[in-house]
């Protein structure tokens, strides 16, 4: 039987290792998944590469991860934080790595990654700073800059309903960047408010089907 | 400016502004800040459709009180609702809209705006504070138009409306027009051409604090709004 | 008001023009939007560049376009149709032309389309045929094969319901290409079996939201 | 072959042999025809999710009687049913799941396989026919494992498994294991290795009907299958 439900927070993030690259869903604390990224602290990983929207929020979450001292380095669209600035600290001190991507190439980066895109070409950031180093080429006149796919070796994802299969749906804008992440990493761990019975999801409204999905545990 | 002071917009009448220009039945990205408040005032007739790029499609006013769902917000992290007909998708589709030219207008603020319509609004020049850029770039680079609001002049008086820009770019080329506190500006082939200008402002003081030259529209007229 | 409803299939179609690009949706006969290609007759096109999976089935929609000669070229993955083998004898007869594509990179490049992609790389097709051509680039070791948009004058697609906005639910294995043909083109109209109220689709379970529909005609 | 004369599989027990090595819990592709059989012959209890490229996880057996519901077919056109727990989706993220590595195994038939696992499935150099690739070389190259059927050789007894693929090619070094009538066979590094072969069937033998080299794999068997 496929039963991708886990125990608890420790089973939910065994095995994740050292240096792993964390896709953390979520715009601003929407559709966070705290309490997995939380639960990173007690497995004793450091030296993490967190891919998220944003580089954490207040004190929770990826901002905890960073006042720990445990990211070595943050891939985001927009890490400017509310009070307490975990992040700018952080940066401002030397002691964190940011590479600064386009919200839609952000996404667009965890799609091709998910889709066994090797690269595309993107009209975001053309001409701009955040081009430099990458390749340019014009299509019917217009240029585009070459991006390339942003792999996590784990996903942290927030939903709100999940059956056995790992099929998810989630609420309002606490959807965002959940589902592109749940497709771009070699392992998907998701935290729900609720498990329901295999076929209570409504086969035309599953956002996200289970086949992306590895693990799934219940945070109330 | 002349001598008969003029008198600019207010931020909110800025606003007011741009939204009379909103088409009816468009597809409208409103940028954090400033932009957002043209929200407010769409006249009663016509139906938007507002588009937020964590994914939402026909996002409506503030909720009431006790009516606030902290998964419902927009880009600019505020609560928000959903008309009748919205959707949600998530953040991959959300840019998809913007990237592949179906959004219609996006309305942003800005630091500079160059004299052929570059953009710079991501970033000072400030070392001390990490960068931020947001959606701005697929925004500038994506939307179908794109408009800008801001006020004319720093609070020193220098212009934001610059040859060429001295803050790094957003994107190229992108901006269509221009709200000011002062004037409405449209960014043509032929170079920045004034729409409209506040009572008691003549070209040559509307020049006076714009770097780049302001040709005026034959059938230019009084920039006015509401009280609001 | 915002109303994308539309009278009959006349004033669907209107404005479509000779040459034209147009998307067809569908898998075989499902979820093909036979009324509106067939409508494409009376209006009196022709030389018609139809983007399918399929070149026809049968004897209706795009096969009867084929047959009364107003397609020049069919751009699909699958041209084998069943009797009356319309694309066959046309293709035989030199009358029309092929562009064959994979059929995921079909899907692909009508997205890079809709999603304002300017190309990208897939490792579908590469060392084949089907590759030559194009340029093929190694990323990580592997070969890729750079592709291109295809996007529509038109795209014809067929739903189960949509509201006056252009919102649009399909229909179980009915989904299939009609999602990603509405976002690639510059006019998307829609058959659908049903228009209701604006707010009666879930918000949750729209698949394709109004943004990608112009015209909406309702074909029982 | 041998002089005890082998006794070749039929085209289900084909099917049959190879629906025996699924594993539990795995996302599968079945490609149409020959494949499409395997999903008769699943060990009761082994839970499998088949996926359709035309949108459909979780993709049951054909329908009863009276059930059947036209708009639900599977990539060869036929009527199928979905399980509790099934999904449907645009074609767009059906090939993104096959694309991006997600689909743990396809099987497919094949005109010819190669030695390196270069597989040939979607052409012959018939003038005559228009030539239809589907989803073939997107399920060749995107699949985790591919996994064959076919018949050891031609109608004429010409050998299916080749040294080079005399067909146009779907992708090149796919092919992880081939199920024949005869033999089950796997694509390594060292060559092709022979792990199962029918009864009355040797080494010697089955190299006669196949190109490139065989090895015979220390712990080989005898491949069998129920009658079905």
């Amino acid at each position: 039987m496929i039963d991708k439900r886990v125990r608890d927070l420790a089973a939910a993030v065994a095995g994740i290792k050292d240096g792993a690259t964390v896709l953390c869903g979520g715009f601003g604390a929407v559709g966070e998944p705290i309490a997995l990224t939380e639960a990173l602290l007690p497995l004793g990983v450091k030296n993490l590469v967190i891919v998220a929207n944003n580089a954490g929020t207040g004190e929770i979450g990826i901002a905890r991860l960073i006042k720990e001292g445990r990211v070595r380095k943050v891939i985001c669209s927009y890490p400017r934080t509310t009070d307490p600035r975990e992040f700018e600290a952080a940066y401002k001190a030397g002691k964190i790595e940011l590479e600064l991507v386009p919200q839609g190439t952000l996404s667009e980066r965890l799609r091709a990654a998910g889709a066994g895109i090797g690269g595309f070409y993107t009209p975001t950031g053309a001409g701009t700073n955040l081009a430099e180093g990458k390749e340019t080429r014009e299509f019917d006149g217009k240029p585009y800059v070459l991006e390339k796919p942003i792999r996590g070796d784990v996903a942290l994802i927030r939903a709100l309903k999940a059956d056995r299969w790992g099929n998810l749906v989630y609420r309002k804008s606490a959807r965002n960047f959940n589902p592109v992440m749940a497709m771009a990493a070699a392992l998907t761990v998701v935290e729900v408010s609720e498990i329901v019975e295999l076929g209570a999801l409504d086969p035309e409204a599953i956002v996200t089907p289970g086949i992306f999905v590895d693990r799934v545990v219940v945070v109330r | 400016m002349s001598e008969n002071a003029p008198k600019p917009l207010s931020r909110r009448q800025m606003a007011w502004r741009a939204a009379q220009d909103i088409p009816e039945g468009a597809y409208v990205n409103l940028g954090i800040g400033l932009p957002t408040l043209c929200g407010d005032y769409i006249p009663k007739d016509r139906e938007i459709v507002f588009h937020s790029e964590n994914g939402i499609l026909g996002m409506g006013p503030a909720p009431a009180k006790g009516q606030e769902d902290p998964d419902l917000i927009n880009a600019g992290k505020q609560l928000v609702t959903l008309l009748p007909g919205g959707s949600y998708f998530h953040h991959n589709d959300a840019f998809l809209m913007i990237r592949g030219g179906h959004i219609d207008l996006a309305l942003m603020g800005a630091l500079e705006v160059a004299a052929n319509g570059d953009l710079a609004n991501w970033i000072t020049n400030d070392p001390h504070a990490p960068p931020g850029v947001g959606g701005a770039m697929d925004l500038a680079a994506g939307a179908k138009e794109v408009r800008i609001l801001l006020e004319h002049t720093t609070k020193d008086g220098a212009p934001r409306i610059k040859q060429t820009c001295s803050y790094p770019l957003t994107a190229k080329e992108c901006v269509k027009r221009i709200y000011t506190n002062l004037a409405l500006i449209d960014v043509t082939r032929d170079g920045l051409v004034v729409r409209e200008m506040v009572e008691g402002l003549d070209l040559a003081g509307l020049q006076e604090v714009t770097e780049p030259k302001l040709t005026l529209a034959d059938d230019w007229k009084k920039l006015t709004a509401p009280t609001v």
